[in-house]
């Protein structure tokens, strides 16, 4: 693992008397991707929600290339790109429309240049002016990723991004992860699926009821028997 | 610069989300009509003389109407999630709340405009010698009642309550707003010279001040999680 | 409760009564009947203490308030709470006191006097105070939310009082005997003085011993959720 | 705690029935002294007095109330 740039300690988020995220710890080298698994309700969301800044944690500390994150911090916005399982897109607005307004929340100075590039890249440029509300699914789900990763974020969390999309938006999908490869950015993608998890994955963790029941380099995981091993554990943890 | 990029450009998407639904200004614009249809019916002309009474019906009639509207505003936001990235943004909690008033205060202007035209149709009134003046006391009034409403508006939208605690929340903190607003607007309308609502417009606009100020230091603490 | 806490609430609560006793004494005995009210006005020995500590406790609730949303300090938000609960008892005093009284000096049940009109006003504040805290399925989004409305609402007192004051201005009222002016007989100021302590220790004696219970009802919370380090040493929460 | 409560809770009361009990033994005040409006106002000053003792006192009550559930639910 090449030097880390990525660091959460002890991290921990309570909603009233529920610990949905439990002192989760880890550290991600440069252009490393971390895939967490875990079944539903272990607190994956939430833990890229705080990650994300867009959650504080009750405990714990993150920190990117030595920077703190601290709530409402734009620095640590400008670093961090989130897609979530939902799309979250201004239905009324085009596609083109919804790229520009993020790109100015983000103070992009080349948005003319940039939008239809982005648009293009995730295979919408056709739909650039239509409403977005009239996006399947799929498109919806490429229109929330060319808009998270608008900005070059140097830190990308992806929430389960295959669910719900056909074939061809899975492809387009995974073209772009394979881009995010590019040694530079640190990614941490959340799933179910084991294959599309382990494919790009350069640490593997397990994360049950708040807390990470497994961390591993991909290199010490046997692809055959890691679903035995995950759901030894997750038994494990009750 | 950026600050002022990233308010033009909340302001910019709530008016075009707002033109292309239509659906607050559609609402309170229908809403105030039908309240001066009412009030017509409600007050009987031979005891009350309607000009008397109009700039009480009038701020009556906007602050129910801006209630339909304000509460809105973040039910639509979370309907579509989106604010959840904009909160992802590095857009300061203070200009998304400013973005969020700009956008309500000039939709609110439009509809307080309509409920004056209203009210001269339906009670033969004038706006005074001073529309100046009259348009001075109406803006700050609006302007403080929004940057209250929209505080509260996305407190309330997060709670289960929801729309329905937004009046009970604000209607306390406005009493300001409608004492100095109401008695300058039927001053005005009376002719009388604006000396008189000196005072008032003053009051008004500390009010629009403490309730932007405050408004924009807390937003952070109601938006985020 | 801590035993810091208990006994300073005890010791609060003794003085109060002891107060309470010579109020009585003297509103019963000692002071002379208000000549053109008669015996009624001796309600004001009460009435105008009760909001003198509607509005402290008010006070209180937004510093504490303030203080929590700063520092994220539990302890302040439970002050917090504990001085909101007070603060509407005492409003609701004087909203139950204040028609008595003017049914009789001014022959009507409800009357736009100022301090009556302000603490009414008070009384729906406090309501949406307890309304937003309990209305968040997140507890501490409820605190924040309480928090934000108790600066707000202190913010706005001070410009409803001259906005209700100058509007009672323009309309001229019974003129109101207002014996707590400086022109008021001594043996009247020195009974409301005695009223406005009695009820002043009573209250901070409630409050004392209310925060200790939530205190402990936060320290339960704790040991329920099964978390180890909560402010439960032995058995008593500090 | 408990013993303290009803400690303030029984002066307290008696504080408040106090002056009823003084004026019965006393008989009526002076009627000449007390002007007809006046008396009117007697009663409704007891109500008031009445009233805001026993708001105090049920808001201690509710307190030593939940104190106590509280502490048992603490000890066990």
């Amino acid at each position: 693992m090449n030097n880390p740039v990525l660091r959460a300690s002890g991290l921990t988020r309570d909603f009233g008397p529920l610990r949905a995220v439990d002192g989760v710890g880890f550290s991600l080298g440069e252009g490393e991707l971390l895939t967490v698994f875990g079944p539903n309700g272990a607190g994956k969301t939430t833990l890229l929600r705080i990650l994300s800044g867009g959650l504080q944690p009750t405990e714990g500390v993150v920190s990117l290339r030595g920077l703190e994150q601290k709530s409402g911090d734009p620095e640590w916005y400008r670093r961090v790109g989130f897609l979530s399982h939902q799309s979250f897109i201004y239905g009324h607005l085009t596609l083109d429309e919804n790229l520009r307004f993020f790109g100015r929340l983000f103070g992009l100075k080349d948005l003319s240049t940039r939008v239809p590039d982005r648009l293009e890249q995730v295979g919408l440029a056709s739909r650039a002016g239509s409403p977005a509300r009239t996006l399947s699914r799929g498109m919806r789900q490429r229109l929330a990723l060319a808009r998270s990763l608008l900005h070059d974020p140097e830190f990308v969390l992806l929430d389960e991004p295959y669910t719900g999309l056909d074939a061809h938006a899975a492809s387009v999908l995974r073209e772009v992860l394979t881009t995010l490869k590019d040694g530079r950015r640190t990614v941490v993608l959340v799933t179910h699926n084991i294959s599309q998890g382990l494919e790009l994955a350069d640490r593997v963790a397990v994360q049950v009821r708040g807390r990470f029941v497994l961390l591993q380099d991909r290199a010490e995981v046997e692809v055959e028997n890691f679903e035995r091993t995950y759901r030894q554990r997750v038994e494990e943890a009750g | 610069m950026d600050y002022l990029r990233q308010v033009g450009a909340l302001v910019w998407k709530d008016l075009v989300v707002e033109l292309r639904t239509r659906e607050r200004v559609a609402a309170m614009g229908a809403f105030t009509v039908l309240v001066g249809i009412l009030f017509s019916f409600a007050i009987d002309p031979s005891v009350v003389q309607p000009q008397d009474i109009a700039s009480g019906l009038i701020w009556m009639t906007v602050i129910f109407g801006g209630m339909l509207g304000l509460g809105r505003t973040f039910h639509l936001e979370e309907d579509d999630g989106a604010f959840q990235c904009v909160l992802l943004s590095p857009i300061p909690r203070d200009a998304l709340f400013l973005g969020k008033v700009i956008a309500n205060f000039i939709l609110l202007t439009v509809v307080t405009a309509l409920v004056f035209v209203v009210f001269a149709l339906f009670f033969d009134l004038g706006f005074g010698d001073h529309p100046l003046a009259l348009a001075a006391v109406v803006l700050l009034g609006v302007l403080g009642f929004v940057a209250v409403g929209t505080l509260f508006s996305a407190m309330s939208a997060r709670t289960t309550m929801g729309e329905t605690l937004l009046p009970i929340l604000v209607f306390p903190l406005l009493i300001p707003v409608v004492i100095y607003g109401a008695t300058a607007t039927s001053s005005l309308l009376q002719g009388l010279p604006v000396s008189e609502v000196d005072g008032n417009i003053r009051m008004l606009a500390a009010f629009a001040l403490v309730a932007l100020a405050s408004g924009a230091g807390l937003f952070r603490f109601v938006v985020e999680e | 409760m801590s035993n810091r806490l208990r006994s300073l609430g005890v010791v609060l609560g003794f003085l109060g009564v002891l107060l309470v006793l010579v109020l009585h004494w003297q509103v019963f005995y000692w002071v002379a009947t208000e000549r053109s009210m008669g015996v009624v006005q001796r309600i004001f020995y009460i009435h105008v203490p009760a909001a003198w500590v509607a509005f402290m406790a008010f006070g209180i609730v937004a510093l504490c308030g303030a203080g929590y949303l700063w520092l994220k300090d539990d302890r302040l938000d439970q002050a917090a709470l504990s001085a909101a609960e007070g603060g509407m008892l005492f409003t609701t005093i004087v909203l139950l006191t204040g028609p008595l009284w003017g049914k009789v000096a001014w022959g009507v049940w409800w009357e736009w006097e100022l301090r009556l009109t302000l603490t009414l006003l008070l009384w729906f504040i406090y309501l949406g105070y307890f309304l937003v805290r309990k209305s968040t399925e997140n507890p501490q989004k409820g605190k924040r939310f309480a928090a934000v409305l108790g600066i707000v609402g202190a913010l706005d007192i001070p410009l409803i009082h001259i906005s209700v004051k100058w509007f009672r201005s323009l309309h001229p009222e019974p003129v109101v005997m207002n014996p707590d002016g400086p022109t008021a007989p001594p043996d009247m100021l020195i009974t409301l003085f005695t009223g406005v302590a009695a009820f002043t220790c009573l209250f901070f004696c409630f409050f004392l011993l209310r925060y200790g219970l939530e205190r402990m009802r936060h320290a339960l919370v704790l040991r329920e959720a099964g978390r180890p380090g909560g402010p439960v040493a032995n058995g008593v929460a500090s | 705690m408990k013993k303290l409560f009803l400690s303030i809770v029984v002066v307290t009361l008696f504080v408040a029935l106090l002056p009823e009990g003084v004026m019965a033994q006393e008989g009526l005040p002076d009627p000449a002294a007390i002007a007809g409006q006046n008396l009117r106002g007697h009663t409704h000053m007891f109500i008031a007095y009445f009233i805001a003792w026993l708001l105090i006192l049920g808001w201690a009550v509710s307190i030593a109330r939940r104190l106590g559930k509280v502490e048992r639910a603490l000890g066990d």
